[in-house]
């Protein structure tokens, strides 16, 4: 898809300044791209604050934020990696889905109990493998092949519980679905979820940018040929990318199944892939690859799990909530535009 | 104490059944305290949804959660957190584990008195299909009570139950124009809900296939009119839901409960009224003006 | 002398059905400047890219290194047989730094961890003998095409390797970048290195070429020894004829100019292009010089409503017009073509028809919108007649043609637009030395025709040979005019002198 | 995303043909590309003619085939303009609600009930040239603003119908959804709904390959910047195609009011966008934009309702049929990615 660039006819970027007087503006322009949408997401905390009578700003509330915001940071971080190199992954909520299953299956098991996570976690990878290696081993368009992985691992995460909703009220290390860390006792305290996506957001962060294999991953988005010409393994990159968006679904269906303490093979983690490609798109990342940041998505993200919750503290109707965040994701991204072209101008 | 605000999950709203319900809870939570926020979003069928959901209500600070669980088990442990937070919880249509109470129909009744007129107009003999649904709680108890009916015939023989007609009137269109063409001889099809029995109906007239009992369960505003349609002459039941009672009785008792009145049962399952061609008239649907 | 470093021996490769190269031998000493020529589409890149590891060749040849046979198998096998390679088609990824693109594939890593400050210190020195005005951390999309091709060359010599392929890699530099790069293979060719160079600039392949290798129609036509290499003998192994009166200008250079066509008053972006007035007159053609990221293309951008003008007016025929968007300008009679003719000019998955009729459908068309398909067939075949596009018919997509031909395609479509004004942005870049020529007296008919024609070039010899008239950008400006006369003609040094503002020159 | 071309490490488009001699493998390569998916159909209707003991080419049923196909094709008929330039339309499902809605709302009035159809195909209309102008004019990313409209679009269908299903069981023009053309008396009758169908395929290719405009959508497609620099209205031609994909998802939406003789906001058209870039996909029409033809639509549009349809005859269960609907999708690009490759080969 043509990432509609804000300059006009101009084709490559326009954005170009190398001289080095004009290097100090340039580093402020990245500034901005790199801050993102934080402020579109301080007005609506700001916003929901105001308009819920104070209740936004809560140690409970934003807790809970934080908490739902969690398992689509994971995904979403995930699908950064695979859209970077140009591509996406629709399968995820399925793979969400499956994984839970084989991890809520596992963990009833008596003696096996214990490893259900590292099960649903390796359940999301082989998925994620999979795709990889159709789209890179036999070349096969992404969309194409995780839309038929979206509608076969739904149908195999469905037989696993035998189309019913597997239970385990006593699910080893429960706490990471509903527990919290607790930084200052009594009064700061942050959901185990939480920490588990932040700690997935500094490890891609740390992956992405301080790795040879982030800058492989940039390149192949950047510039595919060019990067094969350069003797990188773009296959394995993109093995990579899609083995690693399999694992993090596998492990938001970990998290799911630890705070839900059940899992349902047709009905959970449906369309949750629209809601992380949102996360990564808020977040800057462009759509041709090559171009983006983790941080972003981190953000993209909250404003999503903020939007769902301030809507509700506010009391809009259920309806009205579509209308709303509909226009919300429209409206921030014209934003977006709107203030990288201003900052270009000035 | 006073009912201040009052939160409500259901399946998905835009489904008539969960707006007469949430309708039914606005109107008796407005009957107690004309000032009362309410606040009714859709949980779209995902279990996690519905938790966040829940979650959200809590920081909202209601006091009572009027619940469509989406899984009478799995939802217990985000109950149990309302529960600590000091919150009500009341399931409607589906039990759950742990709510404070639970107002259901009686879905395997349902699904008995459904299959019964079937076999009974057949008597006791032909080849019916189950055309399933979604495989929530409700739509298994009703394929359920269904079953047991039909398996007490011995001369019925079930062809098939294993189709998901997604509860929408397009998805029963589609998976009866699937049934009409693998099996020349159909005697009646239960649906488990009112959308797909007409989209069943509308899939056999398109076909000019006649002498087929379709049945269902719900009551629906649709159904009221097939019942009434001579063109749709093939659907002749449906067991009937009162989803605006059900939510007013669900109020009331958590209303009673906040103010410590205990209910005689904690679940209390309303039994379900099978409409017929024959009685549709004296019917009172889901959307009749409801003052009583 | 000892032993050839590189030896290929019946190497032959084919693209399905295309036989693109068919038993071709080429050998290369250590220590010199292997040229090697041959028009668009003779098979020298492909060669290069088996030798490379891009391609994998057909079974059967043979290519020894160093007397050893070697088996190239990938990118990494021909880095590892010590060869680096600059394609022509630019391959960097814009979205990372340039030193990151240098050492992409080969990164320097510390436990693990990229060393992202070792990396931009290890290719600073390379920058700076190229004299590069960027830095390591600049992000490649932010560079102009000159620019780019001075990573590309970085790149390929920060690998230190024992032959260096240089596909075209002056195409988008200007006289000063080139003469750095030329004492540059000139001193790493003193170091014993082996270079492999193409070019379509026969002036370059006289300056530095050891020895030439011709191929033709993906056939070895044969090799010239340093004292053989003569612009008649190359050209007629080239092109199987002779090509006589390479630059034509049949129109008269001398003629007096009245009547003025397009004139641009002040006109400035803002940024890059600040008050550049000029004018060109009915039946001249006027050159603007300048080196790479003078402001030529971007002034050019602003007469044709591309890029928004800040400052300024454009006038045709005497009379003040508003161009806002290429649409204006085309409907005034400006036609305007670009220097990057497969990124901004081509829809390479299009048939040539298509490409040719594409600024005119919608003048032709029947009741408003129905495609007049006789007439586009007409036209196309006329355009295939006058311009000589060689292709099988004009079905075929543009995609398939070699350099020159996509080239006349491209200047089909503007002229198909019967433009009064002709913007010519690098007219002849990476296009050889038939279709060079052909070029040129396309030029020099439509300037007798009265068509005021307006050539962007870098190369010096093509502007000094074709143009009347020679305007000068620096730095975003008009640095200066000069003229042809019959007195004095114009010299590169003019030209080179007002470009880079080291001396006065009376102009 | 990008085109995983066939070729391997070889950079330049594979395309290239220029001798005469290799002119007529040229051509028939074409032609193998235009028939495209055909084989894979033909393969699935003889396969599951078998497998349903002749129950698949019998008159009536192929009729219900098609009729299923109907919805489904002309929505994809708006993708292929939307795809062809590059873009993509996720909004198509609720556009198709919030058109059926305003279609049957109208039809209850008893003046204007006979209305309702060109109602619904402008409210389609309006909703995709609003799409258009956000995306050609802001220049915003199409998949967030189609994303954006996906949900808000969705919450404005229920509001018109007050959340609740609205019917109409005596909608004028019933006879379009659900009765047939007869074309040969008690033999060969064609559903209206693939009548429609079909004129809308036919429209969609004068308009792509006669048409100024056509060449126009394909050039935006095949090189933006180029397409500018040539004096094309680049923003005309995207508000023309959203709008286009927009004013079908309406026409899709009166077809399945007359079919159901019923509509809900919520529930109505729920995931059609995946069904329809799956069909346009499957028909061979590139995610980067410039190539693809809409027979090739058609085509994938014929697989996924008969693969719908033969399955149920089958009598697979619900479960199987996901698995089994997902891993043709993957096969049948493989196929055919496979297939040209091998043509490609000869
Ligand atoms: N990837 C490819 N697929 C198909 N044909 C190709 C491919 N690459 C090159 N060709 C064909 O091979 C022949 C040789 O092309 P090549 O690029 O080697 O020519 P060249 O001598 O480098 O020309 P130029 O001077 O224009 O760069 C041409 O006919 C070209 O169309
Ligand atoms: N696409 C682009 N993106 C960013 N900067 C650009 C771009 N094109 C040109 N520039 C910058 O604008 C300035 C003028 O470039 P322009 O291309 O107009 O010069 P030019 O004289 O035509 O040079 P060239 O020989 O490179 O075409 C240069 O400093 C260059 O870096
Ligand atoms: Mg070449
Ligand atoms: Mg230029």
């Amino acid at each position: 898809m043509p990432d509609n660039s804000p300059a006009q006819a101009e084709t490559a970027p326009s954005s170009g300044l190398p001289s080095a007087s004009d290097n100090k503006q340039q580093r402020l322009r990245l500034m901005i791209r790199a801050a993102g949408m934080l402020p579109v997401l301080l007005i609506l905390c700001i916003g929901f604050h105001m308009l819920s009578e104070g209740r936004f700003f809560t140690g409970q509330n934003l807790g809970i934020v934080l908490q739902q915001a969690a398992v689509n940071t994971v995904l979403a971080a995930g699908m950064t990696f695979v859209i970077l190199t140009g591509g996406i992954d629709l399968s995820v909520g399925s793979i969400l889905a499956a994984a839970a299953m084989a991890g809520l299956t596992l963990s009833k098991m008596p003696e096996l109990g214990a490893l259900w996570l590292p099960a649903a976690v390796l359940t999301g990878l082989a998925f994620g493998v999979v795709n990889g290696a159709l789209i890179a081993l036999l070349r096969l368009p992404p969309f194409i092949v995780t839309l038929g992985s979206l509608t076969a691992v739904r149908g195999l995460a469905r037989l696993m519980g035998g189309d019913t909703t597997v239970f385990n009220p006593s699910i080893p290390y429960a706490f990471i679905g509903n527990a919290s860390l607790t930084i200052i006792p009594g009064i700061v305290s942050i959901p185990w979820l939480a920490v588990i996506a932040l700690l997935v957001i500094v490890a891609s962060w740390l992956i992405l940018r301080r790795t040879v294999l982030g800058v492989h991953i940039y390149a192949v988005g950047g510039n595919e040929s060019a990067a094969r010409l350069a003797g990188i393994k773009v296959w394995a990159v993109l093995i990579f990318v899609y083995g690693m968006s399999g694992l993090l679904a596998g492990l938001g269906g970990g998290m799911q199944a630890a705070r839900l303490y059940a899992a349902n093979g047709l009905q959970l983690g449906q369309s949750y892939e629209l809601d992380a490609i949102t996360a990564v798109i808020l977040g800057g990342t462009s759509f041709v690859g090559g171009i983006g940041s983790i941080w972003g998505t981190l953000v993209g993200a909250l404003i999503i799990a903020v939007l769902s919750n301030g809507l509700i503290l506010v009391g809009v109707s259920d309806i009205w909530q579509y209308v709303i965040k509909g226009l919300v994701i429209i409206g921030a991204v014209a934003l977006d535009r709107y203030r990288l072209q201003g900052s270009a101008r000035t | 104490k006073e009912l201040k605000s009052i939160g409500v999950s259901l399946g998905s709203l835009g489904n008539p059944f969960f707006v007469a319900l949430s309708k039914g809870a606005e109107f008796e939570a407005r009957k107690t305290n004309p000032n009362v926020k309410i606040t009714a979003v859709g949980f779209e069928y995902d279990l996690g949804k519905q938790v966040t959901q829940i979650d959200n209500f809590i920081a909202a600070g209601v006091d009572m959660i009027l619940l469509n669980p989406g899984d009478p088990k799995a939802i217990g442990p985000a109950i149990k957190k309302a529960q600590a937070a000091g919150i009500l919880v009341v399931a409607v249509d589906t039990a759950a584990e742990g709510a404070d109470a639970t107002v259901t129909t009686n879905n395997v009744q349902a699904g008995e008195i459904s299959c019964q007129y079937i076999v009974d107009k057949l008597g006791g003999k032909g080849d019916v299909i189950i055309q399933n649904g979604p495989q929530v709680s409700a739509v298994i108890d009703r394929v359920n009570g269904c079953k047991s009916v039909l398996a007490k015939a011995p001369g019925i023989k079930l062809l098939s139950s294993d189709q998901d007609g997604k509860g929408s009137r397009e998805g029963g269109l589609t998976v009866t124009q699937g049934y009409l063409t693998r099996y020349p001889k159909i005697d009646a099809i239960f649906a488990i809900n009112d959308p797909q029995a007409i989209g069943t109906d509308l899939a056999a007239r398109q076909q000019q296939r006649t002498g087929i009992i379709i049945t269902a369960v719900d009551g629906a505003p649709d159904i009221e009119a097939a019942l009434k349609d001579p063109a749709a002459q093939q659907i002749q039941a449906s067991a009937s839901q009162d989803p605006f009672f059900m939510a007013r009785r669900a109020v009331q008792i958590g209303v009673g409960l906040l103010n410590g009145q205990k209910p005689a049962s904690t679940v209390e399952l309303l039994p379900s009224k099978l409409i017929t061609r024959d009685n549709v008239a004296q019917y009172k649907g889901w959307t009749s003006e409801r003052k009583e | 002398m000892s032993g050839p470093i590189l030896e290929m021996r019946g190497v032959s490769k084919s693209f399905f059905t295309i036989k693109a190269l068919q038993k071709v031998d080429l050998t290369v000493y250590a220590g010199e400047v292997h040229a090697l020529m041959g028009e668009n589409g003779a098979g020298k890149s492909t060669l290069m890219k088996i030798l490379s590891g891009a391609y994998r060749p057909d079974p059967g040849g043979e290519i020894r290194i160093e007397g050893k046979v070697a088996r190239i198998e990938g990118p990494m096998g021909g880095r590892n047989a010590g060869i680096s390679i600059i394609y022509q088609e630019l391959s960097l990824a814009p979205n990372l730094t340039v030193a990151e693109n240098i050492y992409l594939g080969r990164e320097l890593s510390q436990t693990g961890l990229l060393s992202r400050s070792a990396m931009r210190e290890g290719v600073g020195p390379i920058l700076q003998r190229l004299g590069a005005d960027f830095s390591a951390s600049t992000l490649v999309a932010e560079l102009s095409m000159g620019q780019r091709q001075l990573v590309e060359i970085a790149r390929a010599l920060h690998a230190r390797s024992k032959i260096l392929i240089m596909d075209e890699p002056t195409t988008s530099l200007s006289a000063g970048e080139s003469e750095k790069l030329f004492a540059l293979i000139r001193q790493l060719r003193s170091e014993g290195l082996a270079i492999i160079y193409i070019s379509h600039r026969m002036d370059e392949v006289y300056a530095l070429g050891d020895r030439v290798t011709v191929l033709r129609d993906g056939r070895l036509v044969g090799s010239l020894d340093r004292p053989e290499i003569r612009a008649d003998s190359i050209v007629r192994m080239m092109v199987g004829r002779d090509v006589s009166s390479f630059y034509k200008k049949d129109h008269d250079p001398h003629a007096k100019r009245d009547r003025a066509v397009l004139t641009t008053v002040d006109l400035g972006d803002g940024r890059r292009v600040r008050n550049c007035s000029l004018t060109v007159h009915a039946g001249e053609v006027v050159g603007l010089a300048g080196l790479i990221g003078a402001g030529r293309t971007e002034l050019a951008h602003l007469i044709i409503g591309a890029a928004p003008k800040t400052t300024g007016h454009i006038e045709l025929d005497g009379e003040r017009i508003d161009i806002d968007t290429p649409r204006d300008a085309l409907d005034a009679g400006i036609a305007y073509l670009t220097e990057d003719r497969k990124a901004l000019g081509l829809f390479l998955d299009m048939s040539c028809a298509d490409n040719i009729n594409l600024a005119v459908i919608g003048r032709d068309a029947k009741l408003g919108g129905i495609l007049d398909r006789d007439k586009a067939k007409t036209r196309a075949d006329e355009a295939f007649t006058a311009l000589g596009i060689r292709a099988p018919n004009p079905g075929v997509t543009v995609g398939g043609l070699s350099g020159g031909n996509q080239q006349k395609v491209l200047l089909s479509r503007l002229l198909a637009t019967a433009p009064k004004v002709l913007i010519l942005d690098e007219p002849t870049r990476g296009v050889d030395v038939g279709a060079k020529s052909e070029i040129y007296s396309i030029i020099d008919n439509l300037a007798k025709s009265g068509t005021a024609i307006l050539v962007i070039s870098s190369d010096l010899p093509e502007i000094l040979g074709i143009c009347d008239r020679v305007l000068v950008m620096r730095e975003g400006h008009l640095a200066g005019e000069l003229q042809q006369s019959a007195t004095s003609p114009m010299t590169q040094e003019d030209i080179m002198a007002l470009a880079t503002g080291t001396e006065h020159v009376d102009a």
